[in-house]
């Protein structure tokens, strides 16, 4: 019956204890989490719709070009997709990143900078997409006709 | 040190001291002192259920009751103390419903009964459903219910606080206090095992809720933890221990590990065969066979297993059959226990029968109290002050043997009571003064074993007590086991003088602690085998080979045992010439036995036939 | 009728017995390792019934008094001795030592996400802390009925499941959001909020919805599914966290 | 546990590519040129492998949260989270197997 004591390896001391900080109730964290799940669903048709559209179809991704993204857009029902899929998309996928930011980032500060850019992010991600499908012209007055789509006047 | 002043001061928190807290903290300023978190006192292993006669699914009523108790305790019961257990049965179980326990219902909604050991309809005659239940852990749902209400009255608790001493203004075991002569409880010390730092507190009423003893057995079903702490403090102050001979040994622990199957599972129709098959309680107690009370049990069990029925490939378990019954029932109703089986023995009991032995498993005496939960440190004076309930307490409901579901009862029940006439005496009383140095015995006592350089180890002394009680002081006992017994003890004593703890530490030290609890194991298995060689008939739980019958002209008497200096008189109070007269010596004390008669009301002893 | 293959031997010599070692994370202040925490390991002659806990208590006994670790019951009643066992969380009296492959050591580490105390002992105050504040107990108005409030077989049986807890914080410290910064008010407590929820006799869902309806309660939890593995008593507890995330879904809506 | 980690992997690994993906469709805003230019290193097959990884992550995630939300919302949802977790991944390797061939010999094949 051999008992040996070996301080092999050093691990982490143990935590400080603490309490709860402070209550923070509301249904805030309800909505988000149902958002979540109701945008799920939606954004698998969206999302999968895309993907197919765009890499399975034809020639996939060599198929996309200037003027696939404007034969697209000419149709107002990918454009309204389009933008579907970024609003809940972005605000599905910043709020995914807010949970993970509250659970890891331990301290106040560290977590007030990392939502702080994150929601920058998502302003000027979304602002910027919309924007883009919105002002989107498919026959820009300048541009080479070889790039452009095939219904434009130019060609 | 710290101090503490609070009206009532209530040690321990398993379901008697969570009882009487819910009732002192209402008119009193309460603290309860626990070394367990309150949920993990060993009343959540109980399993089968609670008694009260409130015949919601056949006809029964409290004083069918209070006759199964006083027959179950083979008569040794005092018969008023049993009437108000049997009669506030049925509030208490009321009450613990209304505080939130989930019963299992009938179809009706009420609360559901079943069979249990002992419970019979008028007088004897078959078998009732008397037991209440929340499936086989109602000791789990009343141990939570209470804290949970415990919680909502928002009671105070010293968790993991070990007390190791009683302070009373007359140390009886030194001192000689004539009858008659007022002595009080001031306070207790307690020792925070968490720091290693040592806590005063100073009360106006204490009461003693510590549980059991069941340690000082090698096979038993009770916790690591039940040390018999309470009774032991209160002993070592002399204050007498009653019936301290009667221990219960439940007939169905699982082999060789002790961790009980409850009763419920005979109650739910469980047979019990031994090898060849045979449902040999037929032989023992044809009326009620299997559910006869349990000393009648293991010692058939024991019988069996002596005379080479028993099974097994060293043939020394008998076997409990649950293979009758559907499947769907045994999850129903015995969802934990067949767990166990699956667990620690690999054993499926839908198709395979379970080995069984008697396992070491209530502590019927304990300190003796009147039925106000007031303790007596004769046969007439109480303690002002002190108050005990539960396990580690005597008011004599059991007897010289426990019917099943009598102790969750008998917590609910007595519990109350003790935290009722605790606040009640914290209204009128004052603080007494402490002494003036209050921890200097805890202290020097920790101080010496911590710094005890090399010595004997806690655990070989502890099991070398646990095995001369297993072998000696079991089930079947003999005055040349008990004297063999009390030599043993006699040595271990000595050694223990001498046993060194390796931990030298503040923080958590449960080494230390351990060899604390030693300490207290050793002086109740030297009250229980005194007791016990005094006892030369056999009753109950006390079962004495060389004294095989009853003997209600001499022996119809609880045991009183004191601790005295050496110094004093031979006899206690109760002395009887030729029986209660046994004093034995020990280095620097010793124990002299008295009694204390028996309360009769309406029943006269008879035979006890099932 | 005839005995089984396992069953217990309880005469000695008869037992076959087996060499295992374990691997304990330690920790003690007062030790020279100071807030250091460091392994130590131990071998141990064990027997074919026994658990991890008497392996623990068979270290303590014989060989080093200073091991530190709670228990009591013995036989997974009580909640003491819930601690991280091979990586897993379980009660050491309840786990046999041939059923963690014995051939390898065993790790045995305090329980994650509670401060340690001291070796395998943690401070349970936060845990209990959370406990209380979800007011784990029946609430009721009006007059009480004199006899026993009526509850059908299956009103009673719609919580049996989460009546079975022991608070021995398998769960909550087997919880991956638990660990990230302990504010979560973790499976355990939302279990017995739940058993109160669910109760038909209780009139104060109202206000422990509100409670748990909080950032740090029930939305935090991400189905991680390690409780519900984690708790030694079999309760479904991921279950019964869904179950009372709907049921704050079906109030707000 | 593992599923829950591999959720929350692929979820921010699909955001940032979203913050990016966005940002280069923007450009089609500035001029067809640089759209071009941009996505022409879609086509090149290292970003092709990276684009089968970013759609593995998509599907993935997309069952996955599937899952999850029949977990929330199913009663026995829980009950059969494991075999849930098995049929996810099932999907998920259908998936993939119908797409990957096409999308590889579009990138590596395609003779463009
Ligand atoms: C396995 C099992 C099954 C049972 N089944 C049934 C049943 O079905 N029906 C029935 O009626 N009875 C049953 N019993 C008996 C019954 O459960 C017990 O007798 C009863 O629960 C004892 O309760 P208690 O409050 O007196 O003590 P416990 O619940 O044991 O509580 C003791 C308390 O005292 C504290 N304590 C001890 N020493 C100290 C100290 N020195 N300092 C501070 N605190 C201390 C402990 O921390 C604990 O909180 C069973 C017993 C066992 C072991
Ligand atoms: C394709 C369809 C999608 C479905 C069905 C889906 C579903 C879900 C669900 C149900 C959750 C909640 C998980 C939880 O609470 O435990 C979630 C979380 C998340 N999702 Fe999605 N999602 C999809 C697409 C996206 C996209 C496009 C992004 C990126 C922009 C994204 C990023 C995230 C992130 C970052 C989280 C947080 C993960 C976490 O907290 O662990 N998801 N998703
Ligand atoms: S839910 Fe299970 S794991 Fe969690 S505290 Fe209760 S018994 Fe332990
Ligand atoms: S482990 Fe934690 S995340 Fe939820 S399912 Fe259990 S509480
Ligand atoms: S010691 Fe009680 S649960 Fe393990």
């Amino acid at each position: 019956m051999a008992y040996g004591t070996s301080a092999v390896a050093k691990v982490d001391a143990p935590r400080s204890p603490y309490v709860r900080r402070r209550t923070t109730r509301g249904n805030y964290e309800l909505y988000s989490w149902v958002f979540m799940r109701a945008s799920g669903v939606v954004l698998i048709v969206l999302i999968f719709g895309h993907l197919f559209v765009n890499l399975m179809v034809g020639e996939g991704v060599h198929a996309i070009d200037f003027g696939f993204v404007a034969g697209k857009w000419a149709n107002p029902l990918w454009q309204v997709w389009d933008l579907l899929m970024l609003w809940l998309a972005m605000i599905h996928g910043t709020n995914g990143v807010r949970t993970i930011i509250n659970d890891y980032a331990q301290k106040d500060l560290t977590r007030g900078v990392l939502k702080s850019l994150l929601y920058l992010a998502f302003v000027i991600v979304v602002v910027l997409g919309t924007l883009v499908i919105f002002t989107f012209d498919p026959c820009p007055v300048n541009a080479p006709e070889h790039l452009i789509a095939s219904f434009c006047p130019a060609r | 040190m710290q101090t503490h002043q609070y009206d009532v001061v209530i040690v321990g928190a398993g379901g008697a001291g969570m009882r009487a807290a819910l009732e002192a903290s209402k008119d009193a300023r309460t603290a309860v002192i626990s070394k367990l978190y309150p949920t993990r006192s060993h009343t959540g292993a109980a399993q089968g259920g609670m008694a009260a006669a409130l015949a919601n699914v056949e006809e029964d009523n409290w004083e069918w009751h209070t006759f199964d108790t006083v027959k179950g305790g083979d008569y040794l019961v005092d018969q008023d103390a049993a009437e108000i257990l049997a009669k506030e049965a049925i509030e208490s179980v009321l009450d613990l419903e209304k505080m939130g326990l989930p019963f299992n219902r009938t179809p009706e909604g009420k609360i559901d009964q079943r069979r249990f050991g002992g419970h019979t309809r008028d007088h004897g005659q078959s078998a009732v459903r008397r037991a209440c239940y929340a499936a086989d852990r109602t000791g789990h749902m009343i141990l939570q219910t209470l804290y949970q209400n415990c919680v909502k009255q928002e009671v105070e608790f010293y968790n993991e606080f070990y007390v190791l001493d009683l302070i009373t203004d007359h140390d009886l075991a030194a001192e000689d206090v004539p009858e008659g002569v007022e002595v009080n409880a001031t306070g207790v010390v307690a020792y925070d095992l968490a720091t290693g730092e040592i806590h005063v507190f100073q009360a106006k009423a204490i009461i003693f809720a510590t549980g059991g003893a069941g340690k000082i057995f090698k096979t038993t079903s009770n916790a690591h933890t039940l040390t018999g702490d309470g009774m032991a403090l209160a002993y070592r102050r002399g204050l007498p221990l009653e019936d301290m001979e009667f221990f219960q040994f439940h007939p169905t622990g699982l082999a060789g590990l002790g961790i009980l199957l409850s009763e419920a599972a005979r109650g739910e129709g469980g047979i019990l065969r031994n090898s060849d098959g045979e449902r040999f309680m037929e032989r023992y107690a044809p009326t009620i066979k299997d559910l006869a009370p349990r000393d009648i049990v293991a010692r058939s069990m024991a019988n069996e297993v002596r005379e080479g029925r028993g099974a097994g490939p060293n043939k020394d378990y008998v076997l409990l059959d649950l293979t009758h019954l559907e499947p769907a029932h045994i999850d129903a109703k015995l969802p934990d226990i067949t767990e166990f089986a699956r667990t620690y023995l690999g054993i499926e009991p839908y198709t395979e029968p379970v080995p069984v032995y008697p396992t070491a498993h209530y502590a019927m005496g304990g300190v003796p109290t009147n039925v106000q939960g007031e303790v007596l440190r004769n046969g007439k004076d109480v303690v002002k002050g002190l108050y005990a309930a539960g396990e580690v307490a005597c008011v004599s409901v059991h007897g010289s043997n426990r019917l099943g579901t009598n102790s969750l009862l008998d917590i609910n029940v007595f519990g109350k009571r003790a935290g009722r006439s605790a606040a009640a005496y914290a209204k009128i009383a004052e603080f007494r003064d402490l002494p003036v140095d209050p921890t200097v015995a805890v202290v020097s006592q920790l101080d010496e074993m911590r710094n005890r350089p090399e010595g004997d180890r806690v655990s070989d002394v502890r099991r070398a007590l646990q095995e001369t009680m297993d072998a000696n002081a079991q089930v079947f006992r003999t005055g040349e086991s008990l004297n063999q017994a009390l030599a043993d003890i006699r040595e271990l004593r000595k050694r223990y003088e001498n046993v060194s703890v390796q931990d030298k530490g503040r923080l958590f030290n449960t080494d230390l602690l351990e060899a604390i609890e030693l300490g207290f194991l050793l002086d109740i298995a030297e009250v229980t085998v005194v007791a016990a060689i005094n006892r030369k008939e056999s009753r109950g739980g006390h079962y004495r080979e060389d004294f095989p019958d009853r003997d209600d002209k001499n022996y119809m008497l609880h045991t009183m045992a004191y601790r005295r200096p050496t110094a004093a008189a031979d006899q206690a109070e109760g002395h009887v010439k030729g029986y209660f007269d046994h004093v034995e010596e020990f280095d620097g004390y010793k124990v002299v036995l008295g009694s204390k008669p028996v309360t009769q009301t309406r029943y006269e002893p008879m035979e006890r036939k099932y | 009728m005839t005995a089984t293959l396992e069953a217990p031997e309880t005469k000695a010599g008869a037992i076959p017995s087996f060499e295992v070692t374990l691997r304990v994370r330690r920790y003690n202040p007062e030790s020279e390792h100071g807030e250091e925490s460091f392994w130590d390991e131990y071998t141990v002659t064990a027997h074919g019934t026994d658990r991890v806990l008497d392996a623990l208590h068979k270290i303590k006994w014989e060989h080093d008094g200073s091991l530190t670790f709670r228990r009591s019951c013995a036989h997974g009643v009580c909640g003491s001795d819930a601690m991280r066992i091979n990586g897993r969380n379980r009660l050491a009296c309840k786990t046999l030592l041939k059923d963690v492959n014995p051939d390898k050591p065993i790790t045995v580490e305090p329980i994650k996400g509670l401060p340690v105390v001291k070796d395998l002992v943690v401070d349970m105050e936060p845990f209990f802390a959370s406990y209380r504040e979800i007011m784990p107990f029946l609430i009721t108005n009006g007059n009480e009925p004199t006899k026993e409030r009526i509850q059908s077989p299956e009103d009673r049986a719609r919580f049996d499941d989460t009546t079975k807890c022991i608070l021995c914080a398998a769960c909550t410290s087997s919880c991956p959001v638990f660990w990230t910064d302990g504010q979560y008010f973790g499976p355990a407590a939302i279990v017995n909020a739940h058993r109160f929820i669910f109760d038909s006799r209780d009139e104060g869902a109202q206000q422990r919805l509100e409670i748990l309806n909080d950032k740090e309660g029930v939305w935090r939890c991400r189905t991680t599914f390690n409780c519900t593995e984690a708790c030694p008593r079999g309760i479904e507890v991921t279950k019964a966290i869904q179950e009372v995330k709907r049921a704050m879904i079906t109030r707000a809506f | 546990m593992w599923s829950w980690v591999a959720h929350r992997v692929t979820g921010v690994l699909i955001f940032f590519f979203l913050l990016v993906h966005v940002l280069d469709t923007a450009l089609v805003r500035v001029s067809p040129e640089a759209y071009n230019a941009v996505i022409g290193t879609y086509q090149t097959p290292i970003m092709g492998l990276g684009e089968a990884g970013l759609v593995a992550a998509i599907v993935f995630h997309a069952f996955n949260g599937l899952r999850i939300i029949l977990v929330d919302f199913w009663a026995k949802g829980p009950k059969y989270q494991r075999v849930m977790l098995w049929v996810v991944l099932g999907l998920f390797a259908v998936t993939m197997a119908g797409f990957l061939p096409r999308h590889l010999m579009n990138v590596f094949g395609g003779g463009h």
